[in-house]
């Protein structure tokens, strides 16, 4: 199950050819339905959870969600990318809201 | 000099760094030394590794790293600026980017790189490793690239053996390990005949249950002790003898399989002890390496100061970067291939040499590619024999969905490979133990499957990279089988456990080195001699 | 009779109430007059036009008795020629319901009150 | 001592100073890493001051430049022409302390002069982390211009262009120059015969030497950007040769007579004579309409020879740096109009079946007669706005119909002194000094109703033409009886191909972007002129086309380019979206599949910098590492809402000048509002300000078209990911803002300033 892709936000990168988390995605499981001109995850019993693909969409239209038989529903982790830094927000089962931002990269 | 690089995936983000890196686990700080760092990954491998090779890897050690940082990596500072420490040897860097930055470089250099393109075997002039071939998993076509030199570093292998998560559809991958590091630069080398080192050193590894995330992180970086379920702190009450919680890594990674035969488990690392910032610490951490085990804990709604994090062995990887599997090079990182350098988790003898060694070698077998191209050297043409070949092997799966429509799919044969490995070779499910009956089982096995891929069938390309993986892994699966049989002895009881020879073999106190025979196909498996250079007992650290 | 009163008190803004559809169409009509040469009441005047100019002018009772109203065949050539597409006829027949004396008897109870036009 | 950023603070004779403590700023700048000079001067923008500036740059001890002192909305020929002649644009930095410091705050010296300090930490930010001096590109087009069509409109902007030195192309459709103006009988307002003004216009086109003509050719293909335009032509053959003589023999034994339009009889023949062209004077031959070999009547009779039945079609490519599209209109087809019977009832015709009429090359040599009858038409009735202004036909006025009529009156006067004329109206629409015709047919007795006819019939008796109308005005019917009935028809746009991607309006038509640019198609280097822009007569489309040719002459001599966005390599993986995303199709992808913009076609909207999601391609001083230096740059912590406003320097940010507004509020200029990308919004928010505010023009009002629209959809997105990780999305808000609305904005940052203190300090602070 894990990259979730939000429809209504992914616009297919413009419907290019390789959309950004088509082109990132280690294990080649991202795909564009040439169709809707949106990204899908063409086989979710092999991702990695690394999350790349979350991390590269231009509109955080990705989610990685756990199988759910290692965990439980409906916990969430979202980065907010920055040129330089970044911030993970994560939500619990029971609702706790934790916030990690740190630097990605010296600005020299 | 034109630099070419074949990518199976995009190099941003490619292999087992794509989430990112939490730590330099080989920085030599400035009260140690070349020598000390030999003796401490000597006692961690039992007493066996190349010690020409980690000494050659320890000089350069530092220098990637601190070369990094003025490419905008950031590494954790104390407050009078220097490298903050985390374990002996470990240092903490803010590394979820840290393949784009490299990245970046690389094309800044002017390096020409060919993303998805899935090396498939080298280009041959006679004996001499003359380039690659290999086929673009976006376009289709193959790809024959000339080289003067050549440097295989594609990382160690994944998905020889079942994870015990694989029971359920969305969960196959939750491996420690990228799963998308299938063992290829093993598999070409032996296709190509040459000579590999100590594959019976697996790597197995405590890792988090169920995520299988790593654990130095937390058991290195926060100094929680491991536990069993009747909370005794494992390592220093059962394995005092042997170094307790310094004790080898094997121990380690036997350690709660032994407490589980006991009956003394489930085993956690206790973290009860942490503090909030600790933990907070601890999060960030593990953002900048896999991110999504921070996503597990919150899917568990678990709090690490009340509740500990159980772990669990993994499922086992050949790589050798962190045990010493792979091919037999010299301290230029030549292989007994003429014109191929090898590098990373691919290069054989250097156990213990992670993200940091990893790099280092890098830079050694760069140089040793560049002297080898000024070295004159007949250029002999390549025949275009081979390719014809290669390009029918290539493409077979996908001509053979074409015109049969049936036969074997790569998950299937990939299913099957990892079951039989799983229980007959010492699989975690079977507590990583094995004898010679179940050896012998999994050998069998093995060559009907290696007869059967020419039934696989792919219907895309992506398919057709998935096909290659599982052939590429049942060439490695092959020769490790073999490894295990020759090592009768159990030297590494987490990694290597003959059950019919428990005890130490000293006549085994070598290098176990194996060739298959380009001609007959048939492995040939023979030991190399140790070379002591750093005196001193060679099981302490 | 105050009935009529009432009537007279009607004003544009009302209409607007009644029957949105006719301040739209007269709303609109740009007076090109085509809808009098299609027009096959047996009248002189400008027809349609003329009244729904009246009614642009808001002059509603005066609109109220255009002998059009009553003059009207129905045979839709003003709507089926009108330049701007609009339902000309829709009108004409709307207002008929305005024009006799007890409006209250088709008004819905709260708006005849609203509009003081029962007792 | 190594050259340094030099920060220089203006007085302004005291309007800055007295709010704001500039000493006070500038012994704290003198303490600032790289900051090599600090002085504050009284009047920054006076020679002298200004002269102590290029001082400090030429003697070594400046090499990048802060202007603290005026909006950059006035004095550019002081200071951007100093970093330009001196420096580089990219390495001066304008700080606002007047417009929106100084003149923002006069109540509040402190707030003031915390504000400004903010702003110059920004700016100096923005230099150290700025890359050295980028030189803008100098256009590298050739000198040369394809103007397709030969109707007025071209002509003259074929001709303007070749008198300045600009080698032209001119491919025209038709067999010769000269367009719809060509077949009028006559045009207003001088009411002459256009061949002499057509004349003109050619001879200028001609003695240039600097033109190549191509008739009977149309453009087959479009490839490239402004600047380097390769363009595919299709020339059909002619089938008579240059020797042709104009004689005429050959039209005279043409035993094939053809119809040309449904509102004459056939008079045309299969040889096609250039009568009423002025270029060139030679036959043509319609294929369709030929009986071919077989036939030869007029191969046999050719003095010259030049009949020739065996050509071909051909095709050739050129090379130009921009393209003239004059491709001009057609008539409405009124036969659609079905009340009114052309092409049914005899005698009914369009205003342009007239202008045959009355000419002497016409079917009845200018005898203005009933076709069916060849009785002289004495009783001609026009009706306007035949299927304009009609939501079933012609949504829209063709403008130039009341004055065409106007004209034609005139035609029928001439012919018959005593005729009666009649013309139904809805509005007549003549204006300026056109109301002379209108004042004159009137004195000569036409009759005008006021009423939109309902039908054209023929009466059962007479079997003559009847108009069926009202007059609105007297309320009466009307039945007028007409030998002729001429309907003025509008006028639709000849099909412009999609593959010029030119922004076209519902009609067809390409109006530009009024009022600024009314010859730009949104696609850098066309520029349309003429009818093919809308509705107008050939005084209109001279106008037109002189205007494009002017657009044309500016963009072969425009010298330095506007700066064009710089492309980071290392960062850029070629997924195209600049391309997809440029509204002037000026970017294209080099060998190795990298962006490449064009310098001619970019206009430095900003909007593929907007677009990028590696933040790899940006206008200079926009670079990934100078925003978040920019933005890194002041404090934000603590409890003191602090906002960042990205504001259009086209409108919202000149608004704001003088405005009151919150100090809590940096402003910072950029081209367009669709130049801002998410990830500077991520990195304002990551780096603790408290809102981000994108403002840009009213959508519509955008001079790169759809700017406001991107802002608006790509922050939604943003503003569902900050929902998604619990975090206010009202910290994130685009406004609109027109140049004379900058008290609406300044309200509006109020509010949201309010708005945010009540929501307390961004999530994003305590991490």
């Amino acid at each position: 199950m894990p990259p979730r892709v939000n429809t209504e936000k992914c616009d297919g990168c413009r419907a290019q050819d390789e959309t950004l988390c088509v082109l990132i995605c280690p294990g080649d499981l991202m795909a564009l339905d040439t169709g809707s001109g949106k990204a899908y995850c063409r086989s979710e019993r092999d991702c990695w959870d690394c999350m790349s693909c979350v991390k590269s969409c231009p509109h955080g239209a990705i989610e990685t969600r756990l199988p759910y038989q290692l965990g439980y529903y409906p916990a969430k982790l979202i980065p907010l990318v920055g040129s330089n830094k970044i911030s993970w927000t994560v939500v619990d089962i029971h609702g706790k809201v934790e916030r990690f931002t740190f630097k990605t990269r010296n600005d020299d | 000099m034109k630099v070419t690089l074949l990518e199976k995936a995009h190099i941003d983000r490619s292999g087992c760094l794509a989430g990112g890196m939490d730590a330099i686990n080989t920085y030599i700080k400035p009260n140690e030394s070349a020598e000390s760092l030999v003796r401490w990954s000597r006692a961690q491998a039992g007493g066996i590794l190349r010690e020409d090779l980690t000494l050659s890897m320890a000089a350069l050690l530092n220098q990637a790293v601190e070369e990094w940082e003025t490419w905008g990596l950031p590494v954790k500072k104390d407050e009078d600026e220097e490298y903050l420490a985390r374990g002996r040897w470990d240092i903490t860097i803010r590394g979820s980017e840290m393949k784009v930055i490299l990245a970046e470089k690389v094309r800044e250099y002017g390096c020409e790189v060919l993303n998805r393109v899935v090396a498939t075997n080298y280009l041959l002039g006679g004996d001499r490793v003359t380039g690659a071939m290999g086929f673009g998993v976006r376009d289709g076509k193959f790809y024959v690239v000339r080289a003067g030199a050549t440097i295989i570093a594609t990382g160690g292998a994944a998905g020889l053996y079942k994870p015990y998560t694989n029971d359920g559809v969305d969960s196959h991958h939750q491996l420690w390990y990228s799963p998308f590091n299938v063992g290829t630069g093993y598999a070409v080398g032996i296709r190509a005949g040459a000579e590999m080192t100590s594959f019976e050193m697996r790597w197995c590894a405590v890792r988090t249950k169920d995520f299988n995330g790593p654990i130095d992180t937390i058991s290195v970086g926060y100094k929680t002790p491991m536990i069993n379920a009747k909370g005794e702190k494992i390592l220093s009450e059962h394995y005092a003898h042997l170094g307790g919680d310094a004790a080898p890594r094997y121990i380690r990674a036997n350690a709660p399989m032994e407490e589980w035969l006991a009956g003394r488990g489930p085993v956690y690392v206790d973290t009860r002890h942490m503090k909030p910032e600790q933990v907070k610490d601890l999060k960030t951490d593990y953002l900048n390496e896999r991110p999504s085990f921070v996503l597990f804990l919150a899917a568990r709604g678990q709090d690490v100061t009340e509740e500990p994090i159980e772990v669990y062995g993994s499922d086992p990887y050949i790589v050798g970067g962190h045990t010493m599997s792979g091919y037999w090079v010299d301290r230029s990182r030549a292989t007994t291939l003429p014109g191929l350098f090898a590098c990373g988790d691919v290069c054989g003898g250097v156990p213990n040499k992670f993200v940091g060694g990893c790099a280092a070698e890098g830079l050694l077998a760069a140089r040793g590619a560049v002297s080898y191209l000024s070295s004159p050297e007949e250029r002999d043409q390549v025949d275009d024999g081979q390719i014809k070949a290669e390009v029918e092997r290539v493409f077979a799966a996908l001509l053979r969905q074409a015109r049969e429509g049936d036969g074997v799919t790569p998950r299937e044969m990939e299913e099957r490979m990892q079951r039989l490995m799983d229980e007959y070779a010492g699989g975690v499910h079977q507590f990583y133990r094995m004898n010679r009956e179940r050896l012998e089982y999994a050998q069998k096995h093995l060559s009907i499957l290696k007869e059967q891929t020419k039934y696989l069938i792919a219907r895309d390309l992506h398919e057709l990279m998935e096909a290659h993986e599982v052939i590429d892994r049942l060439d490695v699966a092959e020769v490790l089988v073999h490894h295990l049989l020759f090592r009768q002895e159990t030297r590494w009881p987490g990694w290597q456990n003959r059950v019919d020879f428990p005890g130490v073999d000293e006549k085994l106190d070598c290098f176990v080195n194996s060739r298959r025979d380009t001609g007959t196909g048939e492995v040939q498996v023979f030991t190399r001699p140790y070379e002591q250079i750093v005196p001193g007992d060679r099981t302490k650290p | 009779m105050e009935t009529n009163l009432a009537v007279d008190r009607l004003c544009f803004d009302d209409l607007r109430l009644l029957y949105p559809v006719i301040t739209e169409i007269a709303g609109n009509c740009n007076q090109c007059g085509r809808c009098a040469a299609a027009c096959l009441a047996p009248l002189d005047g400008s027809g349609p036009a003329g009244v729904l100019r009246l009614l642009q002018l808001s002059l509603v009772r005066e609109a109220l008795e255009e002998r059009l109203l009553w003059a009207c065949i129905g045979c839709r050539r003003c709507s089926d020629n009108c330049p701007k597409g609009l339902d000309v006829q829709l009108v004409l027949l709307r207002l008929r319901r305005l024009a006799p004396c007890r409006p209250e008897r088709w008004l819905p109870a709260g708006l005849a009150r609203w509009l003081n036009l029962a007792k | 001592m190594p050259a340094g950023i030099g920060v220089y603070l203006c007085r302004c004779d005291g309007r800055i100073n007295e709010v704001i403590d500039l000493e006070g700023l500038r012994s704290k700048i003198g303490k600032w890493k790289g900051v090599s000079e600090v002085r504050v001067l009284t009047a920054l923008c006076r020679p002298g001051d200004l002269a102590s500036v290029v001082e400090d740059i030429q003697a070594g001890r400046v090499d990048r430049l802060v202007i603290g002192a005026c909006s950059p909305a006035v004095h550019q020929e002081s200071f951007e022409r100093l970093a330009a002649e001196d420096l580089a644009p990219n390495l001066l930095e304008r700080c606002n302390l007047r417009e929106q410091c100084a003149l923002a705050h006069p109540g509040d010296p402190a707030g003031a002069t915390t504000q400004a300090l903010a702003l110059l930490k920004m700016g100096v930010a923005r230099l150290k982390a700025a890359p050295g001096p980028v030189i803008p590109e100098t256009t590298t087009g050739n000198r040369r211009v394809l103007v397709v069509g030969g109707g007025i409109a071209g002509l003259a902007a074929a001709g303007n262009l070749a008198r300045g030195g600009v080698e032209v192309t001119v491919v025209e459709k038709r067999a010769w120059l000269g367009g719809r103006v060509a077949q009028l009988h006559r045009y207003y307002p001088r009411g002459c015969a256009p061949r002499c003004g057509l004349a003109v216009q050619t001879e200028r086109l001609l003695q240039s030497g600097r033109v190549s003509v191509h008739t009977l050719a149309e453009v087959a293909g479009v490839h490239g950007t402004a600047g380097n335009f390769q363009v595919n032509i299709r020339q059909h053959p002619r089938f008579i040769g240059q020797e042709c003589t104009g004689c005429g023999r050959c039209e005279a034994v043409c035993p094939v007579v053809t119809d040309t339009s449904r509102g004459l009889p056939a008079w045309r023949k299969a040889v096609l004579s250039p009568a009423g062209s002025v270029y060139p004077l030679a036959y043509a031959i319609d294929r369709q309409a030929c009986l071919g070999p077989a036939c030869g009547k007029c191969a046999a009779v050719c003095p010259a020879g030049a009949v020739c039945m065996e050509e071909d079609e051909q095709s050739f490519s050129v090379n130009v740096s921009a393209i003239v599209m004059a491709t001009g209109s057609a008539l409405y087809d009124v036969a659609a109009v079905e009340n009114y019977g052309y092409g049914r009832l005899p005698g009914v015709l369009t205003s342009m079946d007239l202008e045959f009429l009355a000419s002497p090359d016409g079917p009845t040599g200018g005898r203005l007669m009933r076709p069916a009858d060849e009785r002289p038409a004495r009783r001609v009735a026009f009706i306007q706005c035949a299927g304009s202004r009609d939501c079933k036909h012609l949504p829209y006025c063709s403008a130039i119909c009341c004055a065409v009529t106007l004209k034609q009156t005139r035609y029928v006067r001439d012919a018959y002194p005593d005729a009666e004329v009649t013309v139904f109206y809805m509005d007549m629409r003549v204006t300026g000094h056109l109301e002379e015709m209108y004042r004159q047919a009137m004195d000569e007795g036409t009759v005008f109703i006021r009423g939109n006819p309902l039908a054209v019939v023929r009466a059962a008796d007479t079997g003559d033409l009847e108009v069926v109308a009202a007059d609105s005005l007297s309320g009466r019917r009307v039945l007028v009886g007409a030998d002729l009935v001429v309907l003025a028809a509008g006028l639709v746009p000849e099909h412009i191909a999609d593959s010029y991607h030119l922004a076209k309006d519902g009609a067809g038509f390409v109006p530009g972007h009024l009022p600024c640019s009314p010859t730009e198609g949104r696609r850098a280097g066309i520029f349309a002129a003429g009818t093919a822009q809308g509705p107008m007569d050939a005084s209109g489309a001279v106008q037109s086309g002189l205007a494009a040719s002017a657009e044309c002459l500016a963009l072969l001599d425009q010298g330095p380019a506007l700066v064009l966005p710089l492309l980071d390599k290392t960062k850029c993986d070629g997924c195209k979206r600049c391309v997809e995303e440029c509204p002037y199709g000026a970017i294209t992808l080099d060998r190795d599949g990298y962006p490449l913009p064009s310098a001619t076609g970019c206009r430095s909207c900003g909007i593929c910098q907007g677009g990028c999601p590696l933040r790899c391609i940006h206008l200079p001083g926009f670079s990934t590492r100078e925003m978040a230096a920019r933005l890194a740059a002041p404090a934000v912590g603590g409890e003191e809402v602090r906002v960042i406003a990205f504001l259009c320097g086209n409108d919202a940010y000149r608004a704001l000048d003088g405005t009151v507004y919150p100090v809590n509020v940096l402003p910072v200029a950029v081209s367009c509002a669709g130049a801002v990308n998410m990830g500077w919004i991520n990195d304002a928010l990551l780096n603790g300000w408290d809102g981000v505010i994108v403002a840009g023009c009213r959508a519509d009002e955008c001079h790169y078209g759809h700017g406001p629209d991107l802002a608006d959809s790509r922050v939604a997105k943003l503003q569902e990911t900050l929902r998604s990780v619990m975090v206010e999305a009202e910290r994130v808000q685009v406004l609109t803002c027109g140049i004379g609305e900058g008290g609406s904005l300044a309200a509006a940052l109020e509010n949201f300033v309010r708005r945010l203190t009540e929501m307390g300090p961004s999530p994003f602070k305590e991490c």
